[in-house]
C-alpha cells in the first residue's frame, strides 16, 4: 500500500483549483528600480521581533545589519538600500496595526551595491557557527511562514537528519516566483542545496515540484554536477502539495506524526527561495535584502515577476507594474489560497511575501453563505482527514472544547475546505477563531 | 391569610406548576390513555382519588412516619389506593377498565403523586396538602383531558363519542396512534411556551412603559 | 402461545415500550440529553428488567395465584429489595460494574417500565422463558429508544433550533416522529 | 496614476471557490427529477399534476409561513423547499385527495425542517417525514393504487374530495407490484417494471428514468456515489441470499430493485446530504442499514414497502453513525472520534 | 418546618420503623383484602356474564354452556378451569343437548396480539361465528376485523377443513374461503390463522361427534376467566 502511494507521488485529499499561472509562468524575473522610502517590520519573522542597532538620522549602507535577533527563534535585519534612518518606531503593518519598524530614506545618489567584502568561509564553520550565520543572514522561511531557518537546522541531539527536502512545489495559484526562480537559477539552488545538505549531514537532496513545472524539473536535472546526490521529483499538481507534511508524504510515503515536525522523521524542508537566499550569502556575502514576488492577478495591468528589496512599499511595486486596474478592491500578500489581505498599499514587502495579487469585488469571497447541509465535501478535501463540517458548526455553537476532541490543533489553515464548501461557509475563519479562542484561554496557567 | 394561602395552593397547580405542562410529571399515563376525551377522564379521576387520599393519610401522619422509612410508606400507601381504585372500576365499569387497561396499577408509578408526597404532604398541614392535591390533579386532568379531546377529535372526528362532523369526515388515524400522542403534547407544549413567552413579553412592556410614565 | 422470536421482536420493535407503550418516559425524556448516560441507563434499565421478569414469574407462580388482591403490592416490594440486594451484590463483587450502571438502579426500580413489564407479562400469563425474552426485548428497545434519542439531541444542540421549541416539545416530536418511523416494524415475524 | 486609491476590502482567503453551490445542487436535483415526473405525469395524467402542485404548494407555504418576516421568501430562493414538495409528491398514490397532499407538504416542512431551525439543520429528511405522517393519518387513502390513467387527461375522482373529507369512493388496494407479490403472490414483468407502465407512486414506477437522472447527478458531482451503490448492492444481495432458500417465496434481485420506492429512495432521498452521515464510512453503514431495513420490512413486515421507514430510521441513526465514524487524522492513530 | 426539625432530631430506634411499616403493611393489607371481598362477587359475575354473551354470540342457538379442559385423555366439565390451562366452553340448547365448542383462541396480528373467540360445530365442522375478544389493530383498519360486518358474518358458516383460507376481497368461491379485507389483509389472514392453529391444536383431543360431555348443572356454566 505504502509502496503503492510512493509511486502516486502524491498525498490523499487536496483539492483542485484553476492555477492561474500562465499570466506570469513565461515571465522572466526584473528588478524594480529603487524607489525612496523604505520601512522594515522589526517582526516580520514568527517568532521574538528583533531588536534595531541603528538610530534614527544614522546613515546605512545596503546590507548593512539594522537590527539583531532578539533570541533564538529570531533573526537578524539588514538594510535593503543604502541611505538613512528616517525613524526607529512605528509604522502601518500588514494588518493595518501600528508595529515597531525601521524607516529608512534611500540615497538617490548611492551606487546600490551590496559590500561582498566579506564571504563567509562555510566549509570551515562548526554546525553552530553556521546556524549563527545563518541567523545572522537575516534568513526565514520564503515558502509564506518566514519561519527563522536556523532553528530547523539545529536539531537536538538523537534526530538524525537524513534527507534535505527543497520544496519547489509552489502549489498556490497564480504565483510563479519559485518557478522563474527554479528556472533561471538553477546552479545557484543546487549550490545553496550542497551547503544545507553538507551542514545537516544529510544523505541526499529532494526537490520536490508540481508537474506542471517541466522546464524547471528539466533545468535543474540539467545542471545538477556528478557526484552530488540530488533527486529532482515530480509531483501530481494539487493544493498544497507544497504543505510540508503533504510533500514529505508524497515523496518519502510517510506521515509526519500530529504535533511533530519534519525533523522527527529526519527530513529538513526548505523552500527554494529559502535555498537560494543561503548560496546568496555563503558564496556571495548578500544576506537577505531582497526576494522574488510574483505580482498578478486581474487587477493588475502589467502582471510580472519581480526582485524587491524587502521593505518597498507595495505601492511602488504596483505602480512599476502599471497601477492598478479600476474596479480593483482586494490586494493579497501571498497566495490566493493562504495569503493575507493588506488593509493599505503602504504596507512594505516582507520576508515571507511570495507574491501580491490584486483582485476585484467579484473575484473575493463576497458570496451570499447557506446553511451548512452536510454534503461532506469539506472532508473529502481536507488533506489533514480533519471534519471541517463539525469543527464549523462547533465553533459556532461557541464548543470550543469540544474541538479539541476533532482535532482542530492539527488544521494548518490550508483553506481547501472553504475552497470545496458549495455553502461558501468562512470555515477556516471559524476554524481560526476557535484556535485563537483556544489559546489564550490557555495563556494564564501556561 | 390561611384561607387565601390554601386557594394559592390550589390554583398554582392548575397553571403555574401544571404538573404535566410546566412540570413534565406523569407523562406515561398521560400519554397512554388519551387517545379518547373519555379515557382521559376516567384516568383523571382515578388518579385524583389515588393522590388526594395518599396526600391526605401521608399529611396527616407526617410526624408518625420516621424519616427512614417513610418512602416506602408512601409507597404502600400509595399501592392500597390504587389497588382500591383497581377493584373498584373493574367492578363498577369494566368497559372503562378494559380500555385503560394496565395503566390503572401503572398509577402508582407515576412520578407525579410520589413527587407530591416527597415534595409536598410530608411537610405541610393535612388541609394544604390536600388542596395542593387537588390543585395539582385538577391541573393534571386539565391536561389529560385537552390532550384527549384534541387527539379524539382529530383522531375519530368526535368527542365522547359523539360525531362532530358528520359521516364522511376523515378520521386523522395517526392522532390516536402512539405517534399522535407524542405530537400532539409537543405541539401543546409548543403553545404553552409560545403563551409564557408572549406573556413575559408583555409585562415586560408594561414595565417599561410604568417606567416611562415614572 | 406466542412464538419466542416473535415475542422478542414485538417487544424490541413492533410494540417498544417507550415508542409504543409510552412506558418510562421521565427516563428516557430527562436523562436522554447524554450518550453515554443515555447507554448505560438504558443496560440498567435492561437489567432491572431480567431481574423483574423473573421476579414476577416467581411470584405469580407460588404466591399470587393464593392471594391475587396482593399483586401489585408484592410487585413494587419484591422488585425493590430485590434490585436493592443485587445492587449491593455489584458494589461488592465488581466496583467498576457498579459505577457503570449501579447509580441508576435506585432511579429506575419503581418507573413505570419495570411495573409495566411485570404487569404485561402477567396479563398475557407467560411463561418463564417468555417472560425473560420479554423482558430481554422490552429492555433493548429502550436502551435502542433512549440512544437514538439522546444522539439525535446531541446533534440539534449544533443546529440552532428555535428557542420556543428546545427542551421538552422538541424531545417530545423527536419521539414522535421515532415512534412514526418504528411503524414500519409492524408486523414483523408476525406474518411468517 | 491615473486611478485614485481604491478602498481595500479585507475578505480572508481562500479568495477562489468551486463551481457548485448550495442553490445549484438542489436545482440540479430537480431536473434530474424532470424525466421521472414526466413519466409520472405521462402515465397518471391530470391527477398526478394536481397532486404533486398541491404537495409542492403545501412545502412552500409551510416555509414562509414560519420564516421570520425579517428573511421571509428569501429562504424559498435556495430551492429546498420547492424540491421537498416535489419528493414528496413524486412518492404519492396518484388518487389522493388534494388537500391530503397538500398537509403532507406542509407537515413534512414544519414537522421536518422548520421546527429543527431550517436548511440543513434537520436531522429527518423532510420529504419522507411528511409522507409517513400520511400514511399513518391517512392509511386506507395512501393504500389505495389507482391504476395507470387511461391517458393523459385520464384523472382519479379522488383528487377533488373536500378538505377534511373522505375520498368517496375507495378504490383497489394493493394493485402495487409489492402489494400483489407480498398479497397475492403475483409477479410483475421485469420490463413493466423498468419502464414504469405499472401501479404505484407517481415518481417511483420508472426505474430506468430514475437511473438516468441518477447518473446526471453523479456526473454533476451532485451525490455521493456510496449511497445509492451500497443500498442497491444490499438489497440485491439480501434477496439473492433468500433466494437459495426458497426461490418460490422470495422475490428475485432485480424485482427487488425496481420495485416499489427503492430506486426513487435510494438515489434522491438516502442522498439527503443533510440527513445522511458526512463521513464516507457513514455513508456506506448508512447505505447497507437501509437495506438490510427495507428487505425486512418487505419480506418478513406487515407493510408491503419499507423504503421510507429504512430511511427514516437511518435518519434517527445517523448522529451516531457520524459519530463513531470520524476519519482518522493526519499523522494520528486511527481511532473513534 | 419545625416537625421538620423535630423528626430529624430524634433517630428513631429500627425497631420503630419496623413497626411502623409493619403497622401500615397491615392496615393496608386488611384494606385491600376489604375491597376485594367486597367487589370480588361483582367483578366474577361480569366476567362470567362477558364470557356467557361471547358464547352465546358466536354459537346461535345456545342457552347453557359449561367450561371443559382435557384432562386424562377426555374432556372433562370443570367448574373451575384451572390457571393457564387450555379450556374450551361446550353450549347446549334449551333442552340440554350439545351444540357446539365455543373456542377461545389467540395469535400475532398486525400490531400485537389478537385474542378471539370462535363457535365451531363439530358435527357438520362449521365454524359458526367469531368474535374478537382483544386486539390493538389500528383503528380504521385492522379493527375491521370486528367493525367490519360483511367479515364477520364470513364466520357464520364456514368449513373448516381441510383448513379455512383468506383470499383477496370479492374472489370467494369455495366454502373454506374468505374473503380478506382490502387494506387489512394481515389482521384478516391473522384471524384465520388463529382459528386454523386453534382448530388443529384441539383436533386430538375433541371427543367424536355425539359424544360430547353432558351438560351438568344447568344454571350458573363455569365462570372460567376469560382467556
Ligand atoms: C517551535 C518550533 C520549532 C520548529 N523547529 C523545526 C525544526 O526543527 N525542523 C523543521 O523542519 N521545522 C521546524 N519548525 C518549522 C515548522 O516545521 C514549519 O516549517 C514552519 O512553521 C513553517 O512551515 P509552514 O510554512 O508549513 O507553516 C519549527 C516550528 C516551530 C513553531
Ligand atoms: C497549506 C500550505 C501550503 C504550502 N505550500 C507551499 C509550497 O507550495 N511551497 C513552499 O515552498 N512552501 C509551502 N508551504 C510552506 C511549507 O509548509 C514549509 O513551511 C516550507 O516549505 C518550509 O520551507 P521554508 O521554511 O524555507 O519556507 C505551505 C504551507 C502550507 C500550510
Ligand atoms: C398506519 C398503518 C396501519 C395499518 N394497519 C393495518 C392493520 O391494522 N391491519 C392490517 O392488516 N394492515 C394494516 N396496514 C397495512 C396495510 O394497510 C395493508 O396491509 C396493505 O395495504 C396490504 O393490504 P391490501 O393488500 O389489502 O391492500 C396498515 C398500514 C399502515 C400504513
Ligand atoms: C442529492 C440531494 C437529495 C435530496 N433529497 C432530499 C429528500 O429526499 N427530501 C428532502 O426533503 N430534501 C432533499 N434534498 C433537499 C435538501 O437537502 C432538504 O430540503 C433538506 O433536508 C432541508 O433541510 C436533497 C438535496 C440533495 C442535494
Ligand atoms: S507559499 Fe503558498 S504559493 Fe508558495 S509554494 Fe507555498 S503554498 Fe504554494
Ligand atoms: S462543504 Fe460546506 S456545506 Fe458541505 S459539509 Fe462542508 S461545510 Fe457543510
Ligand atoms: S496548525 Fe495552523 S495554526 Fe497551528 S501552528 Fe500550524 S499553521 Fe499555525
Ligand atoms: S483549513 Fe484546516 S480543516 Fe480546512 S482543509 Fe485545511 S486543514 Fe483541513
Ligand atoms: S410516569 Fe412513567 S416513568 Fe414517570
Amino acid at each position: 500500500m505504502k509502496r503503492f502511494l510512493r509511486l502516486r507521488r502524491s498525498f490523499e485529499h487536496g483539492v483542485h483549483p484553476a492555477h492561474h499561472k500562465e499570466q506570469t509562468e513565461d515571465l522572466p524575473i526584473q528588478r524594480v528600480p529603487f524607489g525612496r522610502h523604505y520601512v522594515m517590520p522589526l517582526g516580520q519573522h514568527i517568532g521574538v521581533p528583533c531588536k534595531p542597532v541603528v538610530e534614527d538620522g544614522e546613515a546605512v549602507r545596503r546590507g548593512q545589519l539594522i537590527a539583531e535577533p532578539g533570541g533564538f527563534v529570531s533573526t537578524a535585519l539588514h538594510s535593503p538600500v543604502t541611505g538613512r534612518v528616517t525613524k526607529v518606531g512605528d509604522f502601518r503593518g500588514v494588518d493595518g496595526r501600528f508595529a515597531p519598524a525601521i524607516g529608512i530614506e534611500a540615497d538617490a545618489f548611492a551606487t546600490q551595491e551590496v559590500d561582498a567584502s566579506a564571504v563567509p568561509d562555510w566549509r570551515g564553520m562548526s554546525l553552530d557557527e553556521f546556524i549563527r550565520a545563518v541567523q545572522m543572514a537575516g534568513i526565514v522561511g520564503m515558502g509564506g511562514a518566514a519561519f527563522p531557518s536556523h532553528v530547523k537546522l539545529s536539531v537536538p541531539e538523537g534526530t538524525k537528519i537524513r534527507h534535505l527536502l527543497v520544496n519547489g512545489a509552489e502549489c498556490e495559484p497564480f504565483l510563479t516566483n519559485d518557478h522563474r526562480l527554479m528556472l533561471e537559477r538553477p546552479e545557484a539552488l543546487l549550490e545553496g542545496a550542497e551547503i544545507m545538505r553538507q551542514k545537516l549531514g544529510a544523505e541526499e537532496t529532494v526537490i520536490g515540484i508540481e508537474a506542471n513545472k517541466p522546464d524547471a524539473i528539466k533545468a535543474i536535472r540539467r545542471h545538477i554536477p556528478d557526484g552530488q546526490p540530488v533527486r529532482v521529483v515530480s509531483l501530481k499538481v494539487k493544493y498544497p502539495q507544497g504543505a510540508e507534511k503533504m510533500m514529505i508524504r508524497s515523496v518519502f510515503g510517510v506521515e509526519v506524526p500530529a504535533g511533530q515536525l519534519p525533523r522527527d522523521v529526519g527530513v529538513n524542508v526548505n523552500n527554494v527561495g529559502t535555498i537560494v537566499a543561503i548560496a546568496d550569502y555563503f558564496l556571495r556575502g548578500m544576506p537577505l535584502i531582497e526576494r522574488i514576488v510574483t505580482v498578478a492577478g486581474p487587477g493588475v495591468t502589467y502582471p510580472a515577476n519581480l526582485v524587491v528589496p524587502l521593505g518597498t512599499p507595495v505601492r511602488d511595486v504596483v505602480r512599476f507594474c502599471g497601477g492598478l486596474k479600476p474596479g480593483s478592491r482586494e490586494i493579497v500578500m501571498g497566495g490566493p489560497m493562504m495569503g493575507r489581505p493588506i488593509a493599505s498599499l503602504d504596507v512594505p514587502v516582507l520576508k515571507g511575501c511570495s507574491g501580491i495579487l490584486v483582485f476585484a469585488e467579484a473575484d473575493t469571497s463576497k458570496r451570499k453563505e447557506y446553511p451548512c447541509i452536510r454534503c461532506g465535501r469539506c472532508l473529502e478535501a481536507c488533506p489533514y482527514f480533519l471534519n471541517p463540517s463539525r469543527l464549523a458548526r462547533l465553533s459556532r455553537a461557541r464548543m470550543y472544547d469540544e474541538m479539541k476532541a476533532y482535532h482542530v490543533q492539527d488544521c494548518v489553515e490550508c483553506g481547501c475546505c472553504t475552497f470545496a464548501c458549495p455553502s461558501n461557509i468562512p470555515i477556516v475563519q471559524l476554524i481560526r477563531t476557535a484556535k485563537d479562542d483556544l489559546a489564550h484561554r490557555k495563556e494564564p496557567d501556561a | 391569610m390561611k384561607k387565601n394561602q390554601s386557594r394559592e395552593e390550589f390554583l398554582k397547580g392548575i397553571w403555574r406548576d401544571n404538573p404535566v405542562f410546566a412540570q413534565v410529571l406523569g407523562m406515561c399515563p398521560m400519554l397512554a390513555v388519551t387517545n379518547s376525551a373519555i379515557n382521559a377522564i376516567a384516568m383523571g379521576a382515578a388518579s385524583m382519588f389515588v393522590l388526594v387520599g395518599s396526600s391526605f393519610l401521608v399529611s396527616t401522619f407526617r410526624n408518625i412516619i420516621p424519616k427512614q422509612v417513610r418512602i416506602s410508606c408512601f409507597i404502600i400507601i400509595i399501592a392500597t389506593f390504587v389497588t382500591i381504585v383497581d377493584y373498584t372500576l373493574l367492578a363498577l365499569v369494566p368497559k372503562v377498565h378494559k380500555e385503560l387497561g394496565a395503566f390503572i396499577p401503572l398509577i402508582v408509578a407515576n412520578c407525579l403523586i410520589l413527587g407530591r408526597q416527597e415534595a409536598f404532604a410530608s411537610r405541610y398541614p393535612t388541609k394544604l396538602a390536600v388542596m395542593d392535591a387537588l390543585g395539582m390533579v385538577v391541573g393534571f386532568l386539565v391536561a389529560l383531558f385537552s390532550l384527549g379531546a384534541v387527539r379524539e377529535i382529530l383522531g375519530d372526528g368526535a368527542l365522547f363519542g359523539v360525531k362532530l362532523f358528520g359521516d364522511n369526515f376523515e378520521p386523522w388515524i395517526i392522532m390516536i396512534l402512539p405517534p399522535g400522542g407524542f405530537l400532539t403534547l409537543g405541539v401543546i407544549l409548543l403553545f404553552f411556551n409560545w403563551f409564557k413567552y408572549k406573556k413575559d413579553e408583555f409585562l415586560e412592556d408594561v414595565a417599561a412603559a410604568e417606567r416611562s410614565g415614572r | 402461545m406466542d412464538n419466542l422470536l416473535w415475542i422478542f421482536i414485538s417487544a424490541l420493535l413492533v410494540n417498544n415500550f417507550v415508542l409504543a407503550y409510552f412506558l418510562g418516559l421521565c427516563p428516557f425524556l430527562g436523562v436522554s440529553n447524554s450518550l453515554e448516560t443515555s447507554f448505560r441507563l438504558g443496560l440498567a434499565t435492561t437489567f432491572v428488567m431480567l431481574v423483574t421478569a423473573v421476579c414476577a414469574w416467581v411470584l405469580n407462580t407460588y404466591i399470587l395465584i393464593h392471594a391475587p388482591y396482593l399483586r401489585l403490592i408484592c410487585f413494587i416490594v419484591v422488585i425493590a429489595s430485590t434490585v436493592q440486594f443485587i445492587e449491593m451484590l455489584i458494589k461488592k463483587l465488581s466496583p467498576a460494574l457498579f459505577r457503570a450502571m449501579g447509580i441508576f438502579l435506585p432511579l429506575i426500580t419503581t418507573n413505570c417500565a419495570i411495573l409495566g413489564l411485570a404487569i404485561f407479562a402477567t396479563n398475557r400469563g407467560y411463561g418463564f422463558w417468555e417472560g425473560v425474552v420479554y423482558a430481554l426485548g422490552a429492555g433493548i428497545g429502550f436502551t435502542l429508544a433512549l440512544t437514538l434519542l439522546a444522539g439525535l439531541r446531541e446533534e440539534s444542540e449544533l443546529s440552532d433550533v428555535p428557542a420556543l421549541i428546545k427542551g421538552t416539545a422538541m424531545n417530545l416530536i423527536i419521539a414522535g416522529v421515532l415512534s412514526m418511523a418504528f411503524m414500519g416494524f409492524a408486523g414483523l415475524f408476525s406474518s411468517t | 496614476m491615473k486611478n485614485k486609491e481604491p478602498r481595500l476590502l479585507l475578505f480572508h482567503a481562500p479568495l477562489l471557490r468551486q463551481a457548485m453551490t448550495t442553490p445549484k445542487a438542489m436545482r440540479d436535483v430537480i431536473v434530474a427529477l424532470l424525466p421521472a415526473t414526466g413519466a409520472g405525469i405521462w402515465f397518471f395524467g391530470v391527477s398526478a399534476i394536481l397532486v404533486l402542485g398541491a404537495s409542492i404548494l403545501g412545502a412552500v407555504a409551510a416555509e414562509w409561513v414560519f420564516a421570520p418576516r425579517a428573511t421571509r421568501g428569501t429562504s424559498l430562493l435556495d430551492g429546498s423547499g420547492l424540491l421537498t414538495g416535489l419528493l414528496l409528491g413524486l412518492t404519492l398514490p396518484p388518487g389522493l385527495p388534494m388537500w391530503m397532499a397538500f398537509l403532507g407538504g406542509f407537515a413534512g416542512i414544519c414537522l421536518g425542517k422548520v421546527i429543527w431551525g431550517g436548511l440543513g439543520h434537520n436531522l429527518f429528511n423532510p420529504a419522507l417525514l411528511g409522507r409517513a405522517f400520511l400514511l399513518a393519518t391517512f392509511p386506507i387513502a395512501m393504500t389505495t393504487w389507482a391504476p395507470v390513467a387511461p391517458g393523459v387527461f385520464g384523472m382519479q375522482a379522488g383528487n377533488l374530495a373536500l378538505p377534511f373529507m373522505q375520498a368517496g369512493v375507495d378504490g383497489v388496494s394493493g394493485a402495487t407490484p409489492l402489494g400483489l407479490f407480498k398479497f397475492e403472490q403475483e409477479v410483475t414483468p421485469l420490463w413493466n417494471l423498468a419502464w414504469g407502465r405499472i401501479g404505484g407512486s407517481i415518481g417511483e414506477t420508472s426505474g430506468l428514468l430514475l437511473l438516468l437522472g441518477g447518473v446526471y447527478l453523479w456526473i454533476r458531482r451532485d451525490l455521493d456515489w456510496r449511497m445509492p451503490v451500497s443500498i442497491l448492492l444490499t438489497v440485491a444481495l439480501f434477496s439473492a441470499v433468500l433466494l437459495l432458500f426458497d426461490a418460490e417465496r422470495f422475490p428475485t434481485p432485480l424485482f427487488s430493485i425496481f420495485s416499489g420506492g427503492l430506486l426513487l429512495g435510494a438515489i434522491y432521498m438516502a442522498t439527503d446530504p443533510v440527513t445522511s452521515p458526512v463521513t464516507p464510512k457513514g455513508t456506506w453503514i448508512f447505505g447497507i442499514g437501509v437495506g438490510v431495513l427495507v428487505m425486512l420490512i418487505r419480506v418478513f413486515g406487515g407493510l408491503p414497502e419499507g423504503v421510507m421507514y429504512a430511511i427514516l430510521l437511518m435518519n434517527a441513526a445517523t448522529p451516531l453513525i457520524d459519530r463513531y465514524t470520524q476519519p482518522r487524522v493526519f499523522g494520528r492513530e486511527a481511532k473513534s472520534r | 418546618m419545625n416537625d421538620e426539625a423535630r423528626k430529624t432530631a430524634t433517630t428513631p430506634s429500627s425497631m420503630r420503623l419496623v413497626l411502623t411499616l409493619a403497622i401500615a403493611g397491615l392496615i393496608s393489607g386488611v384494606a385491600i383484602i376489604g375491597i376485594y371481598e367486597s367487589t370480588l362477587p361483582t367483578i366474577t359475575a361480569n366476567k362470567a356474564r362477558e364470557l356467557r354473551a361471547a358464547v352465546f354470540k358466536v354459537l346461535p342457538g345456545v342457552t347453557e354452556m359449561q367450561a371443559l379442559v382435557y384432562r386424562g385423555g377426555q374432556l372433562v366439565v370443570v367448574p373451575e378451569p384451572a390457571k393457564d390451562e387450555p379450556v374450551v366452553y361446550g353450549g347446549y340448547d334449551d333442552d340440554g343437548s350439545f351444540v357446539g365448542y365455543a373456542m377461545p383462541g389467540a395469535g400475532p396480528g398486525f400490531q400485537d396480539t389478537i385474542a378471539i373467540l370462535y363457535g365451531y360445530r363439530p358435527a357438520e365442522k362449521l365454524v359458526v361465528g367469531m368474535e374478537v375478544l382483544e386486539s390493538r389493530e389500528t383503528p380504521g383498519l385492522g379493527d375491521k376485523i370486528y367493525k367490519d360486518m360483511d367479515f364477520v358474518d364470513e364466520f357464520h358458516a364456514l368449513t373448516i377443513e381441510p383448513e379455512i383460507v383468506a383470499v383477496k376481497k370479492g374472489t370467494k368461491t369455495a366454502d373454506n374461503q374468505v374473503d380478506a379485507i382490502t387494506g387489512a389483509t394481515i389482521s384478516a389472514k391473522a384471524i384465520v390463522r388463529i382459528i386454523n392453529e386453534t382448530h388443529a391444536a384441539w383436533a386430538g383431543q375433541l371427543p367424536p361427534p355425539g359424544s360430547e360431555p353432558e351438560l351438568e348443572v344447568p344454571g350458573e356454566g363455569g365462570g372460567g376467566a376469560a382467556p
